[in-house]
């Protein structure tokens, strides 16, 4: 087993507002190990994102908190005392981060080639033709023909595949150890989709760097990842290997989530849905925070549930049923 | 996974190219340029009829008081060509209008021409300086109160920048006088200390050329100061809402994830954006220069062209009325074409398809 | 209901009968407390201090029984809105929030618009009970020769001004037509400009190319000259002075109105009702006007605050209120002349100008922020 | 953008700094014609005649007003104040002026001389002043100027100058070129026009028909005078700058003391103020009464002050019923305390004005019982008498048809002018006369005032008294429909003293008519007369041989100098 490039332990980030404090990630723990794809699914406000820009420390600070006690260790470097200074130096470099919208995540008034030169300049301290000759080969690798015109084109002359594809380009151009994607294929077309997950896959292979997908879609993490954390209400309720999950869903949560993925064997049966929503972050229910929209529930749920590790395998889950 | 690099398939064609902006650009201005020439005419014309119906004759007032009688008012009238009918009256105006020689004033006692071209240079300097300090302020101040929301900085520079904006013009201008000018040498003995009217000072003929230079920027600082103050509140608070909006943007949030010092993601990702609203301000804000000038222009007695048409309204010296007011109307009208253009440069996303 | 919670409720009850406003005040609601205390303290102080001519002004001219129904009115309804709220704020939970009440929140969080607000609604109960509370009458001429220019003194707490009349009375009177002139000529502007600008945005086409060019047209139209040649052609008068005002400011509404309908009317519920059949006068007065109404609401808070401004402008080039009636801006262009040797006359309208405009603004910005949600953090 | 603005700001700055002095030169052709040639002729009288070695010589004198002077330096288009007295002291020459007596005495003519029968004045001109470019002034200069003004196609503002003269080619003579005739009817006080119009240059404007006269150039943008002073520049609602004029006659004064005297219009008195004591200026004209302080207060200033010739009153519109009768104005005018206004508005800096007849005047009665000083009791008494009496008690009193004594009285804001309506609103309330103020822009008002609609009950007005009274035009009968007969009363005692007064030659003979004049104007009341306004002035001590008085502000101009002691 390859060794352990990023590790979140007990990561709390809190919103401290007016309307109360809401705990939108609340203890979370995993791991990302060198070179692997994690993914982390969940339906939306369950924190995933949160957690993802947390670990680049990208939130806006306040009303965001990360609360004492929680820890993310990058490479065997403790992030969350690091200095301003130090994390710029990461960002964009060791650890880049591609984002949902490629309509909004690219800079409008400069030209695409600005864009990409911008972080090697920063980083790799290159001049400015340099930049620029990585720029269009750096275009040409993700997919982009024609790289050495758009290079000079502006975000909004490319379609949405494009721009995702420059926001991986940009991703890319430091060679960072971890690539943080929050949902890089939601807003796309399922054609393109597919497309940009198999070039993320091909980038990871060619590269050696590890990915963390975050995605709400199972299919998603069912083609591209090695390892699975299902996130539910700010906090880690199952974690696994793709195969297991798929196989043996311990939560229900998990298991309501795969149900409601459309499968080949089961055409022609209606597709389930979890009933109700992820409940307000300022108000998490006490005991199992899935017990409201569990078919399963029962009077034990009213406590809240540990984590509990499997078996001797790798995975946990929070759910006192899951047999050990 | 075999050729996930493959080319992705040009799945959307909105290529526009540099050669066809440039082509577009100058048809644009072609056009609207060609689209501000009733609008003008209509302005001056409306003006023409306006002035021309206010009761009141021009010629009873260039009679002393205590003199004259109805012949020397009607042999006055003949002079100045105010005895014939209205539309003739237009007629010749409109005439007069596109060989470019504006009739005669008969308040300045000189050609309409020569008037406007002694003042309305000395309108332009000070609302442009006006414009410049103003646009500075506010954007800076605006920009500070974003990235500060809702602290104390943002509260102070707000109720600051709200004082002035809140006291009329001509007050604040005379307190500016009062503290600046008068206090400031007589009474605090400053060192420095602002002159309370005019462009230049009556030595100004011995002074080396960067005496003139600082004699004529001292001369400006009052009038500028009083004329600014009150839009920069406006600008700032634009600006801080523009720039608010925009750095809850992605884009920020991506230039932040690539490692960039925040002052690169503040001024070159956010500003820049930030911007382009308020460029096309400068289209709605110079027509309010131009009536705050009527005011400041009497207060600093700079002879400028505001001043010189509230004056001329109240002679009814109708040819420089409607000739200044043209002027002004021109102005306005290619400072919004300026700063539509402008808008189009900073934001490569605007296309010249509708005179937005 | 806990034993801890139903004593709170009591005691501020009984708060609340003699201080209203101060249970609310320190529960932390700066808004509502704020405008219920300060209110109940004006109006209170006027009562005690002559409830005889309260009573009396309830059958007097005009301008007293305004006053006189003021004061008793205000003090009832201060009264009661207090006592209900009371009641109503300790019984009631959490719910679900409707986009009012968000922004509502929204805008009681922002201690500067707040602290704006109070200033005005007091602004405006001063505007209403001055035949009450003036020391004198605003055009009472003193002794010409021994009165005039005379400083701040006990009978005339601000001094006099140049026909020895007595400064604070006047500015008191003043606060009626500084303030209406900015209350009726935006709210004139505010439906001359959402009409105009609806029906541009609405129906599109050549009606909007016809409307807005001339929206343009008078956007870059000097208007003083306008301003000039009408109060010169018309005997001037405060109505004149208003319709004036209401008659200049109503383009950049017509913009914004024009602006929030194009947008509005992409989205789906307009859309939605366009499908259902509804007729076009249904949808643009049922539908896209109210909706374009917060910005509207903003637009015109700033807009009342410029108006007094305005107003002021007009008065330093001889075109504001006729005199010997006072406005705030007719005050200090009367008292220019006398910067240098009688001080009080233009500071004192002139600071009562810049309090009041800035209070519009606050409440102003502080309404954006609160209905632009996109300015909410 | 920011960038942008600031670029073409500071060129524009450069580029405006970057010329000589700053000096407005006209594209005319006439004044690229003429302003070369007075910058030669300049050029070559400094060299001809050497300033002087006498350190009261030199620097730059600035004089602020708040008005332009309209119409410059065309005196045959030209009337207002601060116009003639610079056609008179500063560019151009009258043929006489005053002496400190209020005499004539010569000027531009050496002598004068009256014929017998005082049908004809001739006038020996100097013949040692020269236009600015060069030519010399002569007898023919004098001719055109006569010829100019007189003729109606000029349309020369103050017709009533020359109601006495013979107009035209019949009525000036050029006897040699220095020597020429006016003819005349006899007339009181004939020298006057003479002492305030200016002679033109006829051989640069000669050629120009009298009804273009206005609009020639060389009026405010290229004047060529021949006096003291000259014209160096002119910027339209800012300055006027002119130079010392080295040839100018020894006889007369020689150069004047400065190099350089700068006329600045500043429309702001706050303003103006400020400039005198930052000392931007060193003469402010006309400051309020209530700046008089400020200026007596400030050590290095010095307040100036004489006799005014304007007066201030409310013309009633005798037109209209209710203001017919001549005890109702008298009424109005004792419910008013004018001492008051006097006292207070003025600071005291003026004098209750009783009729048109200045305090200067030789004619002027001091002592004379005016039947309008302040009585309220007695102008209830005399409204009674009249008819009007409050018959339904609400505080203003109707005449028998149950019509209310209400009077708007109209006015230009100004705020002497707003004084004076909103103090008579508030006194004649206690007499039971209902006054409405409203404030008229002021060519409105003239408009309302002066033509034939008199649309107007009534209206503060000033008017400013020459040295020659003249009120023909303001109450004789048959001038009713012209302009300036506001209030329309016909009285045949006015009528009668009007034209003896204006024929009588006699200063005696004068007299005894003023006398008689200003009881009947008394009697009539066709205005309430308010006060003579003091002039005030406030100079700088650092500006010596400053001499003011009911002649002018810039009757010593040529004298004032630099005191060389001042830092």
């Amino acid at each position: 087993m390859s060794k352990t490039l990023l590790s979140v332990s007990d990561l709390r980030t809190w919103f401290h507002t007016d309307q109360g404090v809401g705990r939108a990630v609340d203890g979370v723990s995993f791991e990302v190990r060198a070179g692997e794809t994690l993914g982390i699914v969940g339906e939306s406000g369950c924190g995933k994102t949160v957690t993802s820009l947390s670990i680049l420390r990208l939130l806006p600070e306040p009303p965001a908190r990360i609360e004492p006690g929680s820890s993310i260790v990058f490479d065997g470097e403790e992030l969350l005392g690091a200095t301003q200074e130090r994390m710029r130096a990461l960002r964009g470099n060791e650890i880049s981060m591609i984002f949902q919208e490629p309509m909004s995540s690219l800079n409008p008034v400069y030209t695409v080639g600005s864009q990409i030169t911008e972080a090697l300049r920063l980083h790799r301290k290159m001049d400015r033709v340099e930049a620029r000759t990585e720029a269009i080969r750096l275009l040409g690798e993700v997919g982009i023909p024609d790289a050495d015109r758009r290079v000079d084109e502006y975000p909004h002359q490319l379609s949405g595949g494009m721009r995702q594809r420059v926001m991986i380009a940009i991703a890319l151009s430091c060679e960072p150890r971890l690539l943080i994607a929050d949902e890089p294929t939601t807003a796309l077309d399922v054609t393109i989709q597919a497309q940009i997950l198999e070039l993320l896959a091909d980038l990871r292979a060619r590269h050696g760097m590890a990915v963390l997908l975050i995605t709400h879609d199972l299919g998603v993490v069912a083609e591209v990842c090695d390892r699975v954390v299902v996130m539910y209400a700010g906090q880690v309720v199952e974690t696994g290997t793709v195969d297991e999950i798929f196989a043996r869903p311990v939560h229900p949560y998990t298991r309501g989530l795969l149900a409601s993925l459309p499968a080949v064997e089961r055409r022609g049966q209606r597709l389930e849905s979890i009933p109700g929503t992820v409940p307000n972050s300022t108000d998490w229910p006490e005991g199992c925070r899935f017990a409201e929209r569990c078919s399963e529930v029962e009077d034990a749920c009213a406590v809240q549930q540990p984590l509990v590790q499997l078996g001797n395998t790798s995975r946990v889950a929070r759910c006192w049923r899951a047999d050990p | 996974m075999t050729s996930g690099t493959a080319v992705a398939p040009n799945d959307e064609a909105t290529s526009v190219t540099e050669g066809r902006r440039g082509g577009d650009l100058s048809r644009y201005v072609l056009r609207r340029l060609v689209g501000a020439i009733p609008l003008v005419i209509g302005i001056s014309s409306i003006v023409f009829f306006v002035v021309h119906l206010a009761p009141g004759d021009p010629a009873r007032l260039l009679l002393p008081p205590g003199g004259g009688d109805q012949d020397v008012i009607d042999q006055i009238r003949r002079n100045l060509g105010l005895d014939q009918p209205l539309h003739i009256q237009y007629v010749k105006w409109l005439g007069s209008f596109f060989t470019g020689n504006f009739g005669y004033s008969f308040s300045q006692g000189a050609p309409v021409r020569a008037v406007l071209a002694n003042t309305f240079p000395n309108t332009l300097l000070l609302s442009g300086f006006a414009l410049a300090v103003a646009f500075g302020v506010g954007i800076v101040v605006g920009t500070i109160q974003a990235v500060r929301q809702y602290s104390a900085a943002d509260s102070i520079l707000s109720v600051v920048l709200l004082f002035f904006y809140s006291m009329p013009g001509f007050w604040l201008a005379l307190m500016l006088v009062l503290m600046l000018s008068y206090q400031a040498r007589n009474i605090w003995e400053w060192p420095i200390w602002f002159p309370a009217s005019a462009m230049v000072s009556s030595d100004f003929g011995d002074l080396s050329s960067v005496g003139r230079l600082a004699d004529r920027l001292w001369h400006l600082v009052l009038p500028a100061t009083a004329l600014s103050l009150s839009l920069a509140a406006g600008i700032a608070r634009y600006m801080r809402g523009s720039m608010l909006e925009v750095i809850r943007q992605d884009y920020v949030r991506t230039a932040r994830s690539k490692g960039l010092p925040e002052r690169l993601v503040i001024f070159k990702h956010a500003l820049r954006n930030a911007l382009s609203p308020i460029i096309t301000m400068v289209g709605v804000y110079i027509p309010m220069v131009f009536s705050g000038t009527v005011i400041i222009e009497s207060v600093f007695a700079w002879p400028g062209m505001g001043r010189m048409i509230f004056d001329a309204i109240g002679a009814r010296d109708y040819p420089l009325v409607v000739a200044g007011t043209f002027f002004f109307a021109l102005t306005v009208v290619l400072a919004n074409l300026l700063a539509d253009v402008l808008y189009a440069i900073a934001d490569p996303r605007i296309r010249y398809e509708s005179d937005v | 209901m806990s034993d801890e919670r139903r004593d709170g409720a009591a005691w501020a009850r009984v708060v609340s009968a003699v201080l209203p406003g101060l249970p609310q005040l320190l529960r932390g609601r700066v808004g509502s407390g704020g405008i219920l205390l300060t209110s109940w303290l004006l109006l209170g102080a006027v009562f005690v201090r002559g409830p005889g001519h309260v009573l009396a002004a309830l059958t007097g001219s005009w301008d007293e029984r305004v006053a006189g129904w003021t004061v008793l009115a205000g003090l009832i309804a201060v009264w009661t809105w207090s006592g209900v709220d009371v009641k109503r704020s300790h019984e009631a939970s959490t719910r679900g929030m409707s986009q009012w009440q968000l922004a509502t929140r929204a805008f009681s969080k922002n201690r500067m618009a707040v602290v704006g607000l109070i200033l005005i609604v007091l602004l405006y109960l001063v505007a209403l009970v001055t035949p009450l509370i003036a020391p004198h009458h605003p055009n009472e001429q003193y002794d010409l020769a021994s009165m005039r220019l005379i400083g701040l003194s006990a009978t005339h707490p601000l001094g006099t001004d140049q026909l020895a009349r007595d400064v604070l009375s006047r500015i008191l009177y003043g606060a009626r037509i500084s303030l209406s002139i900015g209350f009726v000529a935006v709210g004139i502007s505010v439906t001359i400009g959402t009409f105009v600008g609806a029906i541009a945005g609405f129906f599109g086409g050549v009606v909007d190319s016809v409307i807005m060019r001339f929206v343009d047209m008078v956007i870059s139209f000097p208007r003083l000259v306008l301003l000039i040649a009408i109060v010169a052609a018309f005997d001037r008068s405060f109505f004149l002075i208003i319709i004036v005002l209401g008659l200049t400011l109503w383009p950049s509404t017509a913009r914004l109105v024009r602006a929030e309908v194009l947008s509005l009317r992409e989205r789906e519920f307009i859309q939605a009702a366009r499908a259902l059949g509804f007729s076009k006068r249904r949808i643009l007065v049922g539908h896209l006007i109210p909706n374009a109404v917060p910005p509207v609401i903003v637009a015109a808070t700033l807009g009342i605050g410029n108006t007094i401004v305005l107003e002021a402008g007009l008065s330093f080039l001889s075109l504001g209120v006729q005199a010997p009636t006072a406005s705030w801006g007719s005050m200090i262009a009367d008292g220019r002349a006398h910067m240098f040797n009688a001080w009080w006359l233009s500071t004192f309208p002139g600071l009562a100008i810049v309090f009041t405009v800035l209070a519009f603004n606050l409440v102003g910005d502080g309404l954006r922020d609160a209905l632009d949600p996109r300015l909410r953090s | 953008m920011k960038n942008l603005l600031l670029v073409f700001v500071t060129a524009s700055v450069v580029a405006c700094g970057g010329s000589e002095a700053p000096r407005n030169v006209s594209s005319d052709p006439f004044c690229q014609r003429v302003i070369p040639a007075v910058d030669a002729w300049l050029a070559d009288a400094r060299i001809a005649h050497p300033t002087p070695d006498d350190d009261r010589y030199g620097g730059t004198v600035v004089v602020g007003t708040n008005g332009e002077i309209a119409d410059g330096m065309n005196a045959a288009v030209a009337a207002d104040y601060n116009a003639t007295q610079h056609h008179q002291f500063v560019n151009l020459m009258t043929l006489i002026d005053f002496d400190d007596e209020y005499e004539p005495r010569g000027y531009l003519a050496e002598s004068w001389e009256f014929a017998e029968d005082m049908t004809s004045v001739t006038f020996r001109i100097r013949q040692d002043v020269f236009w600015h470019d060069g030519e010399q002034t002569d007898a023919h200069d004098v001719a055109f100027t006569y010829l100019a003004v007189t003729n109606p196609e000029t349309a020369f503002p103050n017709a009533a100058f020359w109601s006495h003269y013979v107009p035209g080619e019949a009525g000036v003579e050029v006897l040699d070129d220095f020597t020429v005739r006016i003819r005349m009817r006899p007339h009181s006080m004939p020298l006057d026009p003479f002492r305030t119009v200016g002679i033109l240059p006829e051989h640069l404007l000669g050629d120009v028909p009298p009804s273009e006269l206005k609009q020639h150039p060389f009026g405010s943008q290229c004047p060529v005078g021949n006096g003291p002073f000259v014209f160096y520049t002119h910027t339209a609602q800012d300055r006027w700058v002119f130079e010392a004029n080295p040839a100018f006659p020894e006889e007369l004064g020689g150069r004047p003391f400065v190099n350089r005297y700068v006329y600045r219009a500043i429309p702001e008195q706050t303003t103006l103020l400020a400039e005198l004591l930052t000392g931007g200026i060193d003469v402010y004209v006309q400051p309020t009464p209530e700046q008089a302080q400020n200026v007596l207060d400030a050590e290095q200033l010095d307040l100036r002050r004489f006799v005014g010739r304007s007066y201030m009153y409310v013309g009633w519109n005798a037109r209209l019923p209710k203001l017919s009768d001549p005890r109702v104005r008298t009424a109005l005018g004792m419910g008013v305390d004018r001492q008051s206004l006097v006292d207070g508005t003025l600071g005291g800096y003026g004098r209750i004005a009783n009729s048109g007849v200045p305090p200067f005047h030789f004619a002027f009665d001091a002592d004379l019982e005016s039947p309008v000083s302040y009585d309220p009791a007695g102008a209830r008494a005399l409204l009674e008498e009249a008819g009007w009496v409050d018959r339904d008690g609400d505080g203003v009193r109707e005449n028998a048809a149950g019509e209310p004594l209400e009077i708007v009285l109209k006015y230009n804001p100004h705020h002497l002018r707003q004084a004076i309506a909103e103090v008579m609103q508030a006194q004649l309330s206690e007499v039971g006369v209902a006054i409405t103020p409203q404030s008229v822009e002021f060519t409105t008002l003239i408009d309302q005032i002066a033509s034939t609609r008199r649309d107007f009950e009534g209206v503060v007005m000033g008017w400013n008294a020459e040295f020659r009274l003249d009120d023909t035009d303001l109450f004789r009968s048959d001038r009713i429909d012209q302009p300036y007969a506001f209030s329309g009363t016909q009285n045949p005692t006015l009528d009668r003293l009007i034209d003896a007064l204006s024929t009588a030659v006699d200063e005696d003979v004068s007299r005894a008519l003023w006398v008689e004049y200003q009881r009947a104007i008394m009697e009539e009341q066709p205005y309430t007369y308010f006060y003579f306004r003091d002039r005030l002035v406030g100079v700088n001590r650092r500006l010596q041989g400053v001499e003011m008085d009911v002649r002018g502000e810039w009757t010593t101009v040529k004298d004032w100098y630099i005191d060389p002691a001042s830092p």
